[in-house]
């Protein structure tokens, strides 16, 4: 067990991985967005409710990795209560914050902990798709609204 | 079989990887690593005689066109087939799969009856032939897996009585291991007049391959899986069939006469083999050949198993992990599993760190992993220069990442 | 550029032929000679890296999957294409062409409008077109030659005045070397609603290509011509027709979802490329290209042209030689001819006994010899590597063969 | 020009394909067989009329390099008069004395000075479907009565 290992699996990661706060198990709400990563067959459903341009409410289910199901509950943290401008800019970081071909240190990014936390994957380039996977799956939908 | 000695036939062994590690490689399923002998024999090809095969009448082309000849008779005598022109260069299964589905299914030639797949196929077994069928009209269904996840033979015959075809199953599967009895699916497809289909990608470089023992209409494996080179691949089809099956593909080297009207074809293997070959992929694959025969593949097969039993053996001792499958006699050495409260991703990052590469994912077999109810599973698949020794350190280091992530 | 220094770098003009001859090898429209760049880059692959790519989260896995990523970056900018998605790697051009033949015209999408090619075209650019259409129920016509074998561009112009689905042409003939003003060609075309297709098998070695300028919908080519391995190859094809065309393959790798009755397909450039990759194909193309763009494309087309003339200006001065078409600015450096009383396989014979290789033949493309009226022909084609003394002594020769046959 | 190639051309093979003796320019008569070879385009029209089982008269057209004009030159008159029995046996020898492959000497296969001209297609294997192209044609019509 290495290093760069033990960042990526930081102790946020693996807690919230664990015990995600915004997983819900049998919700009666229709997902809003589906979350699917091809390579490895995991998938999420995000419930997302927004009211006058804020995000209300963010929850998920399904089954993933314990990276992409602790940076899908870190993004519901993260945008609870924003409005969507906001919400886009956050997405935007974090992909920036996990993409290795970014010239921009993640601590210039961002100084939240919860975020920082997923920096390790750029030295794990083949789990950018489990980071990114909720994050990716919301944007596409945001975008199209 | 002096396993050292094997090793040391493979360059990538001779260093470490990133992380200052020996590499363990147990992603044989996937791909192979590649001996001297296959590596040099490409480089010689390019080095000191390369050329397209027969067209020119000057050296070098004479010579590549007379290596063809004779590997194509090699690769008939290797797979147990009557004839050479039974041998038909590809670029591997998916491209075999895909053009072997065209030719039998499209075109004018009008074929009848469903189209089976088996439950376990991989998706380059599966995809091709559904959307054949689709596009011909013609119902396509899976054949269902027993609980440990053998094709389960009552579905199998109860499915036969309806007309069919066409059944596409493989030797073995690249996510149990688990092997199949091709002899009787293919009496029983015949019986019902379909056309048998085998996949032998994964047990090309595990068992012994015998087409007329399998009394199959078509079979291909990947030389890539069988230590050889990328982009190469082998169609195997019986004379009568591949005489009168649609060209595979239309071009050069394959046209008797061509007309804005029509086109006529030229007689077997060139029929079916269009293009520039990858020439070098078929020296490669010669080597690859000649490497496995070296060492005897009854001797690599007795290695295999007996690693396969103790990999079985120590995997069900650690509390939590499950095996995918039953074991049978006819199995390929791997073997995938899941762990309780560990994501298979996870696990083949951790285990990476460590060196060891091992597969996480569904293994391009959506079907099995819905028969088993799971949407991925981790997997160790072993090679010739697998040992004990490695079996028991992958252990080790997957009982610590399974304290780490639970 | 320094024709010593470049030779040198070729293995295999460092050793004499069979016959104890320096080798002359004039065949580069069939295949060219590999310079160690490529042959080192294969085989460090298979000895540093070997892995398959896309799906493994281990070294070497994940060093393969960055790299490919990398190499159709840089090929999409060799080729001039706006996105690396609009790069797909094929394993040649024959490969491309069938496989995009039956994306376009088979399956469910159905297309209206007649199918041209150019009566020039070589079979892989001509067979697939003629048989897809006949599927279709498409009419198929050939574009009518001048008699100085260019596209009779006013027969062009009437032909598109019928509804016309695709046309496909070739950059350059690999009989006459005649090149197509692709851009006006396409320009046509797209007025008539038509796609247009580009086979550059014999420009990518030879001259700049620019795919947005030429604006073309798709262009394909393969590496054994530039310097590159057999068993790889490009397809370009632009973002917005490629993302709605059918799959080019099924199987591993390109699949979202299977289910027994469908299928979902990945996003570009994933959703054409089924199955594994030609790996060391893909690094071996790399390296051919890193050669070109060292030498500069300019000066190897500047160094081949003038050798181009000195060849043409040589060969018309035998008498009873006669040159196959006339040259245009666009040319490749491919010059084919017939010798009164002499058969070209006996020409070939006899040259090869000198340790010279043209080659003889339809060079599988007999609608142009049939506008020609001949059946077979004599090549000489040039590459980086050619030197002027290597065609004086060729011809020469052929004048030695002349006063044999004669 | 090197012994082996002059042993391929000898001198019957370039005489008989400058002035060969059975080719005939625009017959009446409908071709019993057609040889073509595909990778060069070369295609021979062969004549032949059969009585009683015997070869009466045997004709060619069309257009070929030096080899293939001149051994179905030779095949025409090797096969003159001689009963299909016995043509097929010459086919046979011929094919075997062209056959890289052949354990045995042309020498021993026959003592034809004509046939043993074309036994130097041994060392250019790549020539035998120019040597055989009329030969194997004709086999073909013939096993097929
Ligand atoms: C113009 C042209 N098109 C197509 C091809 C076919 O290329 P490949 O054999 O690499 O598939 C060739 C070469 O053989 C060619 O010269
Ligand atoms: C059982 C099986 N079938 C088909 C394939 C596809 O082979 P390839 O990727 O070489 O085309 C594989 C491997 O990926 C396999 O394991």
């Amino acid at each position: 067990m290495n290093k760069a290992l033990q960042s990526l699996y930081k102790e946020v990661i693996l807690s919230r991985a664990k015990v995600p706060r915004y997983e819900c198990k049998a919700p009666d709400l229709v997902p809003t967005v589906e979350a699917y990563n091809p390579l490895c067959g995991d998938k999420f459903y995000l419930y997302v409710s927004i009211e006058d341009g804020v995000f209300k409410e963010l929850k998920f289910s399904g089954f993933g990795c314990s990276i992409s199901k602790a940076s899908t509950d870190v993004m519901c943290d993260a945008l609870s209560h924003k409005t969507i401008q906001e919400g886009l800019l956050i997405i935007d970081t974090f992909l920036e914050l996990i993409d290795d071909k970014s010239s921009v240190s993640p601590e210039q990014l961002t100084d939240s902990k919860e975020l920082l936390a997923f920096a390790a994957a750029r030295d794990f380039p083949e789990r950018k798709t489990c980071a990114n996977l909720g994050w990716e799956a919301l944007r596409l939908h945001l975008q199209s609204l | 079989m002096n396993l050292e000695s094997i090793k040391s036939q493979f360059p990538i062994f001779q260093q470490k990887t990133p992380v200052g590690k020996e590499l363990v490689y147990l992603d044989n399923a996937s791909t192979t690593q590649k001996p001297d002998c296959v590596i040099d024999a490409i480089a010689d090809f390019y080095k000191f005689s390369n050329a397209n095969a027969g067209r020119g009448v000057y050296w070098p082309a004479t010579e590549v066109t007379g290596r063809v000849v004779d590997i194509r008779q090699r690769l008939a005598k290797f797979i147990g087939a009557a004839r050479p022109e039974e041998v038909v260069f590809t670029h591997g299964v998916t491209d075999a799969l895909n053009k072997l589905a065209l030719a039998i299914f499209g075109g004018s030639q009008k074929r009848e009856g469903q189209v089976l797949v088996s439950g376990m196929e991989h998706h380059s077994n599966f995809v091709p032939w559904q959307m054949a069928a689709r596009h011909g009209s013609l119902p396509f269904k899976v054949i269902p897996l027993t609980d440990s996840g053998a094709i389960d033979m009552e579905a199998y015959a109860q499915l036969l009585k309806e007309p069919t075809s066409l059944v596409a199953v493989s030797a073995a599967s690249n996510v149990t291991g688990i092997g199949n009895d091709i002899s009787r699916l293919s009496q029983m497809a015949h019986n019902s007049g379909a056309l048998l289909v085998v996949d032998a990608s994964q047990a090309v470089a595990h068992q012994p391959i015998d087409v007329r023992q399998w009394d199959c209409d078509f079979m291909v494996f990947s030389g890539h899986k069988a230590y050889g080179p990328t982009g190469i691949g082998v169609l195997y089809g019986t004379y009568e069939v591949l005489v009168e099956l649609n060209p595979l593909a239309y071009g050069g080297g394959m046209v008797q006469e061509v007309n804005e009207s029509d086109t006529t074809f030229r007689m077997l293997p060139h029929r079916h083999e269009a293009g520039t070959l990858n020439l070098a992929g078929i020296v490669g694959l010669e080597a690859a050949i000649a490497f496995i025969e070296k060492q005897g593949i009854a001797n690599i097969q007795a290695h295999e198993n007996a690693l396969y039993e103790l990999l079985r053996k120590k995997l069900n001792e650690v509390s939590g992990v499950a095996i995918l499958g039953r074991s049978s006699s006819l199995q390929c050495p791997v073997v995938s599993f899941t762990v309780e409260g560990v994501h298979p991703h996870d696990m083949a990052t951790y285990l990476a760190t460590e060196g060891i590469s091992i597969r996480a994912g569904h293994h391009c077999a959506q079907p099995l992993m819905k028969h088993f109810g799971i949407t991925a599973c981790s997997r160790i698949s072993l090679a010739c220069y697998s040992s004990g020794q490695e079996i028991e350190q992958t252990v080790d280091q997957l009982k610590e990442a399974i304290a780490f992530f639970r």
